[in-house]
């Protein structure tokens, strides 16, 4: 297979708060290949935001990447090597501050955020905005750059676009919104585009216009997609590969027909019979128990298995590291389960353990020792 | 505090108290972690307690203002109770300057004034004025503000729009100005600290107004404010048991910061001469007697300036930390 | 005190018996007045004093809702943000006034009640929010909390409310020894579980959910709303369920209604709802949401434009301005392809989502180069003039671009949109149902 | 919609406001017990029967309200009534009186904004580093200090101790360099500003103490929006994303409280004019009110409130062409 456009290995963002290390992504690798749209699926808390902004090196303190290597490109946005005391440093064909956001943000990977009324500033009109990009990464003249943010306000289906490019943010509806922030994507000719919940706080009926759109504009320019949500609906509808992310870690990563067809790692099936679903009635839901806890204190072994209906005593000791365990269409599907017989970890002959009932009628989340 | 505390407390105490952590214990701990907040606070017990002191300690300033012999005064504060520093009447000496200076002497650390009272006694003095200033008309400013901004919060309508527009319409004219001219015409052209305190008071009520009345329309909006309705709870115990106490601690810091402007703004009008008068030890009068000394004592000018600035300081601080402390953002 | 006697007992059916009607709504309006955006946000904010007269407006929220829910079922109201269906949820429980319409409950008029008899009522009907941070005063421990509807009813005596409480969290799945805890120490699901102890300590019948679960993650939502449902059945509760979200309205409604800018467009029993939409925005909507299944992709938006403003709603059905099966006018003969086409022009233009060029282009881009016979062939044209790049328009001072937007938008719309039926009657049929027996009522004039 | 909409409609609003201000005055001018002409007189024994020629003279006779009308009817033509004590027309002495107050007002915003807009820029980009610390103690004592001993501590410095710049009184530059006997214009312009230096940063501080707070806490506020993150993910270089993004929204808080705080800089204005002896509307004031010279008062009131009212409005429409959402409201 050709080299991915993307390789993100053992990446672990950490965040240094008062009250401990909160290790927000702790040691996930995937990669994008060119012309795919993979999704990174979770909870809230999961850690998928963290991670997305990892790659573009856009992490404010307290938080930190603190190891693990991301290449794009061949080249290099984060990497660590030994120094000569032994000490962890970054390494010499690292992207600088200066080229990362010359070369990389925005003109090689782009972003669309969750929240479109929140994303455009307020004050400046809409096609200035978009403009003041489109100049920024695609070194064409003021007027050129108008005539091609006018093209791609169009282009995402925005009606009468001379007219609406000299309005503000505030005159545009949420949709409308999302679709600026599309044509943002878009304008700059990104090889990347980072979509952080995209349509998460849209409608339904917009929600499906927004994702015909990019299907489609995806489709035209070829552009890769990391799309960044907590809706397996949408993870279906959309994406070619999927990561599934559970407190900090990539617990299962398959192409999107597996992962609903040949689950593989239980918090994902977990997830997927805790939905109800639009397309058939379902009597029974079976919900996930308790909460999941705070990456700041995760629990020992798999971090699932307190809330894991197929946990033994082994899922308590044994951390399992994601693993190949099937083959499809040319994809690895990886799952981080010892119940799976490459981590031959004695899961077979381990003691189930005791359903605990303690969480939904548990104690209160953290935070009482203040 | 106390109306926050037995507003949390009054149902008949639940047995295994877990600390509350929204209450005033919680907020008190969280000023203290502060360090400019601590400070504050230590600023504002230490005038707190000086002012006290000299009001419960002297049986001659007991008649508060401006009733008191200067010369009496002098002798009110024990600690400088030395018969060498008390010039015996006929002998007193006018300006002399503070005790670090060549012409000093340590009987009066901060030298004398014109007519030759200790200065630093008269500056120890001044404490009680401002405090007392500060706290009566910030109380008065409180309580009326408080009955405006709750009638004008709850009921809204007409009552709300008739209130705003007279609130807005005092908020256009200076406060300062608003006071001097409320304060000399009340008092008849006689002006006098009691009327600065009543004018500055009156005057602040509609500031206050606005900030509950703000407060409770922001409460209002709550969704468990709506619960309560929803539950049939009565009106006057959404107010009693959800309202106030929620509306309370933004006030409560506003007030505290309010102290702060009130001293400033009296210090000022009896800088002017229609706050306290002559005889009365205050901080701004003292600052105006001294204007005209600037050329031959410089030191009258900077003791009370001194202090005005060290106590509104102290309330600024304490006021800003205990904003910190109670801003929910903090609390997560 | 004569409701102490039913602590933790289950509802005796007082005088509506299961499936009977317990709450009807019959020609519900709740119009709120559009203060004028001209003066919000001034800083000595003389916001309300009227400048010029400017007219207020009216939003017209709810307009003309009728329905009924049934003693012991959950009726699911499901619709897109900004269709009122929370302000018919607090409407419906007098948290705001009624403008128009009759809430009968155990056949008490809720509109008419008032003051003191209206506060009674209320420990019959409850609520639980969508926020689970707002909803619960941070101040208060959960177990006064809990307490509160209680003690405004005068419901038991100190140490029996106590109990009740604790008895009532331990039901909804938290442990009873939190009951001096704070808010703030609960997590979102955990503090939804409060919300629904308070709700049901006055033994209410009746309980409108305004989103209770859209605040939580996938696995706590269902947790929440196994909660729900083991409750209803235990208490012997009607719910009125709000929410946005389709899955979970299939989940857990026994009968739907969906809304549309202040209208129910279409209700019916679940099953039938679901698998034989009716109404072309209930179509839409099932068809825009993305299925978890990646055999079944497919899920789009089939809806043009955007919602249009309360303030004016169109006439007849509310749809008609998006709906893709808007009903050809009358007077005209056309082929429904030719209709087809002339439809999607005309929103094109009204949209302007299209480039002017020449009239023979527009011809074939919109009709394939034919325009339709008649009349409407000669209106079309003329449309086509207007926005043809290779027409003489006049000097109009309208003009953008030298073409007349304004004057085809209002040539075709004139024409035809106001012509369609949708646009002058209000439609409300009740059609035969293929799943089930209950009633299917659909607000479209295609079923005429 | 646009500008001149707004512009029209925010006229419109302060039609009441000013109305209010008079009615305001008017009631406190009437407040005072006793009889006014005799408190003009203070105490002068005169005839009972020039008191009541005096009252028909100015009306004191009739009813307060149709004596309020009547004002109103001067007032709109321009006629702010007669001032007693100096027998001249209140509208010439207001006019006359009102340059040099405006002067120094608009000088001090000037100082304040120019040195407090950087500074707080400087301090919400390096958080908790020295500059900010440096800067929230300057602002914190800026706000805690009196201005008029601001004043005081600068005339000591700069006038008694080194001599360098004037103690009291202002240039007018509109007099021209002959009334002062200067050499010529450039002359005209330094002496100016030598005068004015010293009135203005005493006058300026608390503004600029203000100011900054506010630009602080709103440039870390702006900083954070989710504007400047997209900015940044697209490559905008840190620098504009400061100058251009997060600056041009901080600034709309700043517009406000410009607005509202010209109220305590009016009212400052009658302590500083009093400590450096300026001819303003200030001292003018005063002097009306120890003489109590009530249509003067009136009359300075009025004129002070309705510049209140004037500057709020420039604000808000200077606000309104930042922020398009004001104007906004009649699309679709």
């Amino acid at each position: 297979m050709a080299e991915p456009l993307l390789r993100v290995e053992n990446l672990k963002t950490q965040f240094f708060t008062d009250a401990g290390t909160v290790r927000a992504v702790d040691g996930i690798s995937f990669e994008v290949h060119e012309g795919e749209i993979v999704g990174l699926v979770g909870e809230s808390g999961a850690g998928k935001s963290v991670a997305s902004m990892s790659l573009l090196r856009l992490i404010e303190s307290p938080g930190e990447i603190v190891g693990g290597e991301i290449t794009y490109k061949g080249e290099t946005i984060f990497g660590l090597e030994e120094g000569p005391d032994g000490d962890l440093q970054r390494r010499d064909d690292m992207l600088s501050n200066e080229e990362m956001r010359t070369r990389i943000r925005g003109n090689e990977i782009a972003v669309i955020f969750q929240d479109p009324m929140e994303s455009l500033n307020p004050v400046f009109t809409v096609g200035g905005q978009l403009r003041e990009f489109i100049e920024l990464n695609r070194d064409l003249a003021k007027r050129e750059a108008k005539r091609e943010a006018i093209r791609m306000l169009r282009e995402v289906g925005i009606p009468d676009p001379e007219q609406r490019y000299e309005e503000y943010p505030h005159q545009f509806s949420g949709g409308m919104r999302q679709r600026v922030l599309i044509a943002m994507a878009l304008a700059c000719e990104p090889s990347l585009i980072i979509a952080d919940e995209p349509t998460t706080a849209l409608d339904v009926t917009v929600e499906g216009q927004i994702i015909e759109l990019v299907d489609d504009l995806q489709e035209k320019y070829g552009t890769s997609f990391i799309w960044v949500t907590h809706d397996m609906g949408v993870v279906a509808e959309i994406c070619d590969r999927v990561n599934v992310m559970y407190l900090g870690e990539i617990v299962e990563q398959a192409p999107v027909d597996d992962l609903f067809h040949a689950t593989k790692h239980p918090y994902t099936n977990a997830l997927l019979n805790s939905m109800p679903r639009p397309d058939r009635t379902v009597e029974e839901l079976d919900p996930i128990e308790g909460v999941m806890p705070e990456a700041i204190s995760p629990p020992s072994g798999c971090r699932f298995h307190p809330r894991c209906p197929d946990a033994r005593e082994v899922c308590q000791r044994v951390h399992p590291e994601a693993k190949v365990v099937d083959q499809a269409d040319g994809h690895s599907h990886r799952a981080a389960c010892v119940k799976h017989d490459v981590f031959d970890a004695g899961y077979d002959e381990s003691v189930p353990l005791e359903a605990e009932p303690q969480v939904t009628a548990g104690t209160p989340g953290g935070g009482e020792d203040r | 505090m106390a109306i926050g505390e037995s507003q949390l407390d009054g149902d008949g105490g639940p047995s295994e108290d877990v600390e509350a952590q929204f209450g005033w214990r919680y907020t008190f701990g969280k000023v203290m972690q502060d360090t400019t907040a601590r400070w504050g606070l230590y600023v504002v017990a230490f005038v707190l307690f000086v002012s006290a002191y000299t009001m419960v300690d002297s049986n001659l300033s007991r008649l508060t203002f401006g009733a008191v012999s200067d010369f009496a005064m002098a002798e009110a504060l024990p600690i400088f109770d030395h018969p060498e520093r008390i010039p015996p009447p006929g002998e007193i000496e006018g300006n002399v300057p503070p005790a670090f200076h060549v012409d000093g002497t340590l009987s009066h650390p901060l030298g004398t004034d014109p007519d030759g009272r200790d200065y630093f006694t008269r500056i120890v003095y001044g404490a009680q004025v401002s405090v007392s200033v500060g706290i009566v008309s910030t109380l008065i400013g409180f309580v009326g503000g408080t009955i405006v901004g709750a009638v004008s919060g709850f009921y809204g309508g007409r009552v709300d729009d008739v209130l705003m527009r007279l609130v807005e319409t005092v908020y256009a004219i200076p406060p300062l100005i608003l006071i001097i001219v409320f304060t000399v015409f009340i008092s008849g052209g006689t002006p006098d600290i009691t009327y600065a305190i009543i004018g500055v008071g009156i005057t602040f009520i509609p500031v206050f107004a606005r900030i509950i009345r703000s407060e409770v329309l922001s409460v209002r909006e709550m969704d468990y404010i709506e619960a309560a309705k929803a539950s049939g709870v009565k009106n006057r115990n959404i107010i009693r048991r959800h309202v106030i106490p929620n509306s309370f601690a933004p006030v409560l810091v506003y007030a505290t910061l309010q102290i702060g402007v009130t001293i400033l703004i009296v210090a000022g009008l009896s800088f002017l001469g229609f706050g306290a008068q002559p005889p009365t030890p205050d901080w701004g009068q003292m600052l105006n007697v001294s204007h005209g000394y600037m050329h031959s004592n410089v030191w009258l000018s900077i003791w009370p300036g001194m202090a005005i600035l060290v106590t509104i300081m102290g309330f600024n601080l304490f006021g800003d930390g205990l904003q910190d402390a109670l801003d929910p953002r903090t609390n997560d | 005190m004569s409701r102490a006697s039913e602590l933790g007992s289950e509802m005796t059916g007082e005088d509506v018996a299961f499936g009977d009607t317990l709450v009807e709504v019959d020609g519900l309006k709740k119009y709120f007045t559009q203060e004028s955006g001209l003066l919000s946000g001034l800083s000595i904010d003389t916001d309300e004093f009227p400048p010029i007269s400017v007219g207020r407006q009216h939003v017209k929220a709810v307009d003309d809702v009728s329905f009924e829910i049934r003693r012991g079922e959950t009726l699911g109201l499901v619709g897109e943000s900004g269709c009122g269906k929370s302000t018919l949820g607090r409407t419906i429980l007098r948290l705001l006034e009624p403008t128009e319409g009759r809430i009968s409950f155990k056949g008490d008029d809720l509109a008419e009640l008032d003051g003191e008899a209206l506060r009674q009522k209320r420990s019959e009907i409850q609520m639980i929010f969508q926020d689970p941070q707002s909803s619960l005063d941070p101040r208060m421990k959960i177990g006064q909390i809990v307490e509160e509807p209680m003690r405004a009813h005068d419901m038991l005596d100190d140490d029996g409310r106590e109990q009740r409480a604790k008895m009532l969290l331990e039901k909804v799945g938290l442990d009873p020894h939190h009951y001096n805890r704070h808010p703030h120490a609960f997590s979102g699901g955990q503090r939804q579980r409060v919300n629904l102890a308070r709700a049901l300590s006055v033994n209410p019948d009746f309980i409108v959910c305004d989103e209770p679960v859209s605040a939580l993650d996938v696995s706590i939502q269902a947790q929440v709303l196994n909660t729900m449902e083991e409750l209803q059945e235990e208490f012997g509760l009607t719910y009125l369920f709000i929410a946005h979200d389709l899955s979970v309205i299939r989940h857990f409604s026994d009968r739907v209604a969906v809304m549309y800018l202040g209208n129910v467009v279409e209700l019916a029993e679940k099953e039938e709802l679901f698998e034989n939409p009716q109404h072309p925005y209930t179509k839409a909507l099932l068809d825009s949401i993305p299925v978890p299944d990646p055999r079944e992709r497919g899920a789009r938006g089939v809806l043009e434009g955007e919602v249009p403003s309360p303030l004016d709603p169109p006439s007849g059905c509310r749809f008609r301005t998006r709906c893709p099966r808007l009903i050809a006018p009358e007077g005209y003969e056309w082929t429904d392809e030719e209709w087809e086409h002339a439809r999607t022009f005309m929103r094109a233009v009204k949209r302007r989502t299209f480039e002017p060029m020449t009239a023979a282009e527009t011809r074939a881009e919109f009709f394939g180069g034919d325009l339709p016979r008649g009349e409407a062939g000669e209106i079309v044209a003329d449309a086509i003039d207007l926005v043809a790049t290779d027409r003489d328009n006049g000097d109009d001072a309208e003009l953008e671009d030298g073409v007349n937007w304004a004057g085809a938008t209002e040539r075709l719309l004139e024409s035809f949109a106001e012509e369609s039926i949708c646009s002058q009657e209000r439609p409300d049929y009740e059609i035969e149902p293929q799943y089930g027996t209950g009633v299917h009522r659909a607000a479209c004039h295609l079923h005429r | 919609m646009g500008l001149l909409r707004y512009t029209v409609a925010r006229l419109i609003q302060a039609i009441p406001v000013l109305i209010g201000i008079t009615v305001i005055t008017f009631i406190l001018a009437n407040l005072a017990p006793g009889d006014p002409v005799r408190l003009m007189l203070q105490g002068q024994q005169v005839d009972q029967e020039v008191i009541e020629r005096v009252e028909q003279q100015y009306g004191l006779d009739r009813p307060i309200h149709e004596r309020y009308v009547t004002y109103m009817a001067n007032l709109l033509q321009g006629d702010l009534g007669h001032s007693i004590q100096r027998d001249r027309p209140v509208t010439d002495l207001v006019v006359q009186r009102a340059g040099p107050t405006l002067m120094l007002v608009v000088s001090a915003y000037a100082f304040a904004l120019i040195t407090a807009i950087p500074l707080g820029i400087l301090a919400a980009t390096r958080r908790n580093e020295p500059a900010d610390h440096i800067s929230r103690i300057v602002a914190l004592l800026g706000v805690s200090t009196p201005s008029f001993w601001i004043g005081i501590m600068l005339i000591l410095v700069f006038a008694i101790q080194l001599g360098v710049l004037p103690s009291s009184g202002l240039v007018y530059p509109w007099w021209g360099p002959d009334h002062y006997g200067y050499s010529g214009y450039p002359e005209l312009l330094y002496q100016t500003i030598r005068h004015l230096l010293l009135p203005m940063v005493a006058l300026g501080t608390l503004q600029m103490a203000t100011l900054m707070r506010v630009e602080r806490t709103q440039m870390i506020e702006s900083l954070q929006g989710e504007y400047v993150k997209l900015a940044r993910a697209y490559g905008v270089p840190e620098r504009t994303i400061l100058r251009k993004h997060a600056f041009q929204v901080a600034q709309l808080p700043i517009i406000t409280i410009v607005g509202l705080n010209l109220s305590t800089a009016l009212g400052g204005a009658v302590l500083i004019e009093y400590v450096f002896n300026i001819n303003g509307l200030g001292r003018l004031l005063l002097e009306a009110i120890i003489g109590l010279d009530y249509q003067l008062i009136m009359g300075i009131t009025v004129v002070i409130g309705t510049m209140f009212v004037i500057g709020v409005i420039i604000t808000d429409i200077s606000y309104a062409y930042i922020d398009p959402r004001v104007t906004y409201g009649d699309r679709e």
